[in-house]
């Protein structure tokens, strides 16, 4: 029998990937106490990005590829006590998962979504991801992508998803307040898109390529101002806005369910049930 | 003796509400009462019924000829009449005369007890109670108890229905009829019994898409949510309800899906997934002819092979059907605690018939039983959610409770790591696979039912149960053999050793299915059964019935 | 074997249900010979309102809940000279097709789509879609739904469709012309969403309530102004925009492929293929 | 004769060019080669390798161990050494002495050589090219071919080869190697074959989700796309793509998608929507270990049953296996010739083995011959889509000429037309399922290789066809009995009575799959085939080689 467990040590990711420092920022900001490592859960998909949570000592959901939200959807109405983050990738949370990112959008259930957007697909070997650019080339995309990318920010914010941000892997610090602010956020659903370079096989939006473009949001941006957060949203090319872009105000699915008033289904499990 | 009596008119003309006040008032006075519906996919329009039938027996399934036909419009009963049995009484709404129909007008009455036109449904009820010359009182305490609190209405319907049952001590009528027997007064569905059992089992989430005839258990869900703390989330599409379920059994609680087909389908990797990470989930198929949409609101058995075989890559399951209202309740008790013991999905199969069938019995308390989870608590130290075991069920723990429990879609090691190791990869699919020797011995056996030294027996899965009942019994009592019902509710796995002698002893083994293929008879001859059998199928949509077996068993 | 037949010759809709004006209003634009019928295909998924191309005697593909997309779109590439148009429901196009939804915006491809939304699904008698409002009640939303509505056309427009208009069924000469000019349109896919009433689950949302709220877009409203129709596109209230919201301007799936462009797929298939 | 290499190192190190590098040159010397890619799911790191056979006879298959392992890092060495031939030649990249090791400094090489660091691979190829003692033009010749055009890159790479080829002729090396006997010079892979199949029989579309391994043929046909006018279109989803090439197929053009198991299971309710419609689509299911994600780099033929089985509802299928590269070719041909014939869904199972497996063989010209999809015009005034029919196949015509043609999933009438009428339901089932008896008559026997009258037959299906060969070969050359292998390419539906006397008469039935429950050996009983069969199974994610029936069969 072949034994390729002592070969399969390493983060299974390429050497100069951005999944790396989004790693290293999320052991920083665990290492800071701002989550209770004993109440958190990682959940992913399938693809590079997804294999994020198998780094951290702490329980792991890594379900089917573009399946993460609803897993994660599941475990939180079953125990709204924890935090349940999602660490995945473009492909699986905007292609295979659309659906599911659509309609939890308008849940805003209280679910941290991180989305390693490296415009690509990474694992399956650079096809176009849904958030390729135009005329990216690759095997399958011979004459260059042709489909208009998908703007997911642009999208949670017409579903006034409560917490909309963007980072990149190559901005730490900034990766790091944004990574603080959603798991700090109470509100529902946090989204945050982390623009992610990926070495192997995309060699359009390259790490300098996204230093060159990210640019903080200024500081006067009213994060609750709709069309100012729309706007944002869509400005994509010579400068690519980094930071809470958007907050919305609407009640979080686990605030506002009558069942879950009364404490956690898991807690209440043995217990016989109030008859209403 | 039995009685059957089949209602039909447009959708929305409001025949399943003359179908309820009948059953109700049936069971209320004592008799033995089965109910069931035919639907077509639309709101208004078109052309659907109601078959009731009451005894002084306990009855099990409809008869596909009825002793009265109330027909609520002219098409009714231009294609209805024919298929009432040849003596039978038919009656049409309104005032148009008709050879051998009693027509009566529901809605002149209703005007003149002063109800709303609605109430016509009442007239009409108690014209066919009036009829067979059962007691008012029962009709008149059950309205009381539809509408309590509503006096007003109360009132016109009791006019109503007497007014109706007035006239329907008119009609001629010569029919014999059962007499009450004391049956239990409640009346159920095997939808709702599907949904209590899973509400006192202790099924804290249901999400599901809706689908015809998955939803009618759903909509029992949602309505007993706040009474037994279930949240209810109706899902964007199947795909989502099925790793919805996976998240929250992981996460502890046992969960539930309702769906059909269709939608069925579409969980096919969600399945997979639970094989995988070991997750006890609970889907509810409720079967209809295919393929694709095929014929939404009609019943079939066609789901079979697909449920045993379903999702890729190879995983344990166990596939449940009930044949009864007591069994929909409690095979939802055994298949979640089943489940949850071997840690693997369990599916059951019911279809539109059973789902939709009104019978009445003694119906459980509702008493909270929650079933145990076989859950640990595990040492932070040494924890891994797969460690290998000798009959391969591995400790589980769920988090936030002090241990990190990992789960992958991956191939895993013990830890649940992402392994790509292969000596990993045997030792974990062995050890999934190894749960099928347990799952074997929790075996249902199938229901022996009428001759035991049968000559010729009736081999049956699921909701045909109270047709070959009734067909065996009748046969048993014509006397030109010895006939019996094998009948299955575990459908996989299927221990072929155990099985063997059972099948082999009946000189002739007769498959009763609502399919065209036969696919329990494929199963069998796949667990080796390998003796010849015969099969009695039905695929038009309408359930089995024992005349039906009469004509087509050869 | 009992006939069904006789008792199903009319459509399968209540009486006073906003369907039968769609129809009609379709059957006369289709007598104006402003499409072609021998190349018209009608493609719906299933629900009340995807019954509706069986009453138009052209070739019809009614394919599988919430997959009227994909369908229309093989067909469309198969032989892009077809005129393809869908008519479905909410449910089937936002719900059970929202990743089809999502990903054919951003295809641009010249399929017509008409969404019946009448913000329940009817069909299965009346559980909340996914462009229910919120509080809506019903069998399984029996403490009103909370869920956001689903934004269709104001995401349509952030993915740039070239298209995206809306009517209402009770105003049948704004739908024709909606209709028609959805038609005329050649740059590319093209989103019709059509108030409905549905008199027997939607108590809410009933023909007065359309009625009294629907108003004309102004005629000065610049279709090409991506933020103004966004702004269109995000009221929903007391008064509720009906016409054309906006027009993009991007290539038409059909005229941007390299292969098509030498003519139909069906009409090369027995031609030696030009080798390059 | 024949001689075995393993070229082992981390994903990116430039192994599998190596592989190439040889491959094509052997084949352009005239020897017979076959080679394998085994994988982790990474794109850097880890322990891959690529296993190459050249010989003097055709070959069908990989070995379990090498007579050369060439390791391109220490790991690699640390895990695969023990699994060579006991008397291998090792070599190891890199200036690290090891017993028994020959340390070669291919980078040291290429620097000297003046070549890039990637032309390391050159080096390599050229040392073991050299060891071999092959003759050196053939490589030059290969290389010149590969890079033609760009000169500067040709004469570095020349002279890294030739640098390696005379290092190769230094070591120390006594194994006989097979000599070159005109085999063709032309390589393939199994995906390729599948692709090219399709191209020239007239898929005009192929949509599909990226899924490892079927990926593969969805790139073969993306670069191939502009030559034979072909529309690729990656789908948002496998719903999608399935979807998609219904409606595609419907509006006239065959058209294919490619998958795995985790993106077939999402197929499944498109798959019954094609059996509903009619709908000649075909499916390349490329296996992989399951459940769930699995093993997603890995082979194995566990998709057997659900590939039979997926969809909700009854309807009919074709279901394929080839075995061989030539077989990918052919049954790509008659499986979408058979689905139009008689408008049934087609589909091909295929592994990750046979996919990426490489193979000198004359390729088909590649002339385009499009199937014939069995059109007919229609007569305006009469034309119904699903006009009854002896044969259950039905006049097919297609939008755009002429003609109205409607297709619902819904049961639907002869025109197509949604109908709830009983005995509409019952007539189009009939027909549809009727063509069942035109596909077992289509039904393609297996073939039977090896001696007529075998004591013990292995009864295999797909990819094991290679590795059961060679077993039976090796067999029957030692004289212990009399072997037969009876290689089944189409899977379903199977005709029982055709295959019974074929499998009763060997005195001992031995069914070889890549999968733990034996598939194929239930299907048989199913069939009817009741007779004892013993299995041999192998489900670590590696494709089952001679080697391993040499130490299993029993
Ligand atoms: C149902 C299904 N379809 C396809 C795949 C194959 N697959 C695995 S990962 C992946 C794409 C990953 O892209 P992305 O999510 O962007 O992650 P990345 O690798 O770029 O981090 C695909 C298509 C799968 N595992 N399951
Ligand atoms: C896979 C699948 N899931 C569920 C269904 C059941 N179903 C049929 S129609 C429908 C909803 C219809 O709603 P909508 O699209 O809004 O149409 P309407 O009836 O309101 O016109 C559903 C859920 C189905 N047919 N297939
Ligand atoms: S393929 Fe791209 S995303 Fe994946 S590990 Fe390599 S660099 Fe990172
Ligand atoms: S249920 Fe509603 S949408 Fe359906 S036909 Fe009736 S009114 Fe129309
Ligand atoms: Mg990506
Ligand atoms: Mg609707």
């Amino acid at each position: 029998m072949i034994a390729i467990a002592k070969a399969d040590t390493q983060p299974s990711w390429c050497p100069g990937c951005g999944n790396y420092s989004i790693l290293k920022v999320l052991r920083e900001v665990l290492s800071t106490g701002a989550v209770e490592l004993d109440k958190l859960v990682l959940v992913s998909g399938i693809g590079q990005a997804a294999k994020m949570p198998h780094n951290i000592p702490v329980s792991v959901f890594n379900g089917l590829h573009g399946r993460a939200l609803p897993a994660a959807m599941g475990i939180k109405i079953a125990n709204h006590e924890l935090e349940v983050a999602i660490f995945s990738g473009d492909g699986d949370m905007y292609g295979e998962g659309g659906n599911h990112f659509l309609h939890s959008l308008r849940r805003n259930i209280g679910i941290k979504v991180f989305v390693h957007n490296n415009q690509v697909y990474g694992l399956t070997k650079g096809q176009a991801s849904p958030t390729s650019d135009i005329g990216f080339i690759t095997a399958v995309q011979t004459h260059g992508q042709k489909l208009q990318p998908i703007n997911p920010l642009a999208i949670a914010i017409i579903e006034e998803c409560s917490f909309v941000a963007r980072s990149f892997s190559g901005e730490p610090e900034h990766l790091k307040q944004m990574m603080l602010a959603a798991f700090a956020h109470r509100g529902g659903m946090a989204l945050v898109d982390i623009l992610q370079p990926c070495v192997s096989f995309n060699h359009t939006n390259t790490f300098k390529w996204y230093k060159d473009r990210v640019k903080p949001i200024p500081a006067d941006h009213d994060c609750h101002d709709r069309m100012k957060a729309l706007e944002l949203a869509l400005r994509w090319g010579d400068e690519i806005p980094i930071g809470i872009l958007y907050k919305g105000t609407r009640k979080s699915y686990e605030s506002d369910n009558e069942v879950l008033a009364g404490g956690t289904l898991v807690e209440n499990y043995r217990n016989q049930p109030v008859k209403k | 003796m039995d009685i059957s009596i089949r209602i039909a008119g447009e959708a929305g003309q409001g025949l399943v509400a003359v179908g309820n006040l009948l059953v109700g008032a049936a069971a209320a006075t004592g008799l033995q009462v089965f109910s069931g519906k035919s639907y077509m996919s639309r709101i208004r329009g078109g052309l659907n019924w109601c078959d009731l039938r009451f005894a002084d027996h306990e009855l099990s399934g409809l008869n596909e000829r009825q002793h009265i036909l109330l027909a609520l419009n002219e098409t009714a009963l231009d294609i209805l009449r024919e298929h009432a049995l040849p003596d039978a009484v038919i009656l049409l709404d309104g005032k148009e005369e008709r050879p051998q129909t009693l027509t009566v007008d529901f809605t002149g009455i209703t005007k003149q007890s002063g109800g709303a036109d609605i109430m016509g449904n009442t007239v009409a009820a108690g014209t066919i109670w009036g009829m067979l010359k059962y007691p008012l009182e029962f009709l008149e305490n059950f309205l009381q108890q539809e509408f309590a609190g509503r006096d007003e209405i109360i009132a016109k319907n009791l006019a109503c229905a007497v007014a109706g049952y007035q006239k329907g001590l008119t009609l001629p009528m010569n029919l014999a009829v059962p007499q009450p027997v004391q049956a239990p007064a409640s009346v159920t569905t095997g939808a709702a019994m599907i949904g209590l059992a899973a509400a006192v089992s202790g099924v804290k989430f249901a999400t599901a898409y809706p689908m015809t005839p998955g939803t009618a258990t759903l909509n029992w869900l949602a309505a007993a949510a706040d009474r037994y703390g279930i949240v209810v989330e109706q899902a964007e599409d199947e795909i989502a309800a099925v790793n919805m379920i996976c998240g929250a059994v992981y996460a502890g609680i046992p969960s539930m899906t309702t769906t059909s087909g269709g939608g069925f389908a579409l969980m096919a990797e969600g399945l997979a997934l639970a094989g995988m990470m070991e997750l006890p989930i609970f889907v509810l198929v409720a079967q209809r002819p295919g393929p694709a949409t095929g014929m939404p609101t009609r019943t079939a058995q066609e789901d079979l092979k697909f449920a045993i075989n379903a999702g890729h890559g190879e995983f344990l399951r166990t596939v449940y059907a009930p044949g009864t209202h007591q069994q929909c309740y409690d095979l939802t008790g055994i298949a979640l605690a089943t489940a949850h013991r071997f840690q693997v999905p369990a599916l059951m199969l019911t279809d539109q018939y059973l789902q939709d069938a009104e019978k009445n019995m003694m119906i459980p308390s509702g008493e909270y039983q929650p079933i145990d989870r076989g859950l640990v608590d595990g040492d932070p130290e040494t924890y891994v959610r797969y460690a290998d075991s000798p009959d391969g069920v591995s400790p589980r723990a769920i988090p936030g409770h002090g241990v990190a429990v990992v789960a992958d879609s991956d191939e895993h090691d013990e830890a649940g790591h992402l392994s790509e190791d292969f000596a990993v990869r045997i030792r974990q699919q062995e050890k999934r696979l190894r749960k099928n020797a347990g799952l074997l011995e929790s075996f249902i056996m199938p229901e022996i039912y009428g001759s035991g030294d049968a000559d010729i027996a009736l081999v049956c899965w699921g909701s045909t149960h109270g047709a070959c009942r009734e067909y065996v019994d009748a046969m048993n009592a014509g006397g030109t053999g010895k006939y019996a019902m094998i009948h299955f509710t575990q459908l996989w796995p299927l221990p072929g050793d155990r099985l063997k002698p059972l099948l082999e002893r009946p000189r002739r083994l007769i498959v009763v299915e609502g399919n065209f293929t036969g696919q329990f008879r494929a199963l069998l001859r796949e667990i080796g059964i390998s003796r010849e059998m015969s099969g009695v199928n039905r695929f038009d949509g309408l359930p089995i019935t024992a005349e039906y077996l009469t004509a087509e068993v050869k």
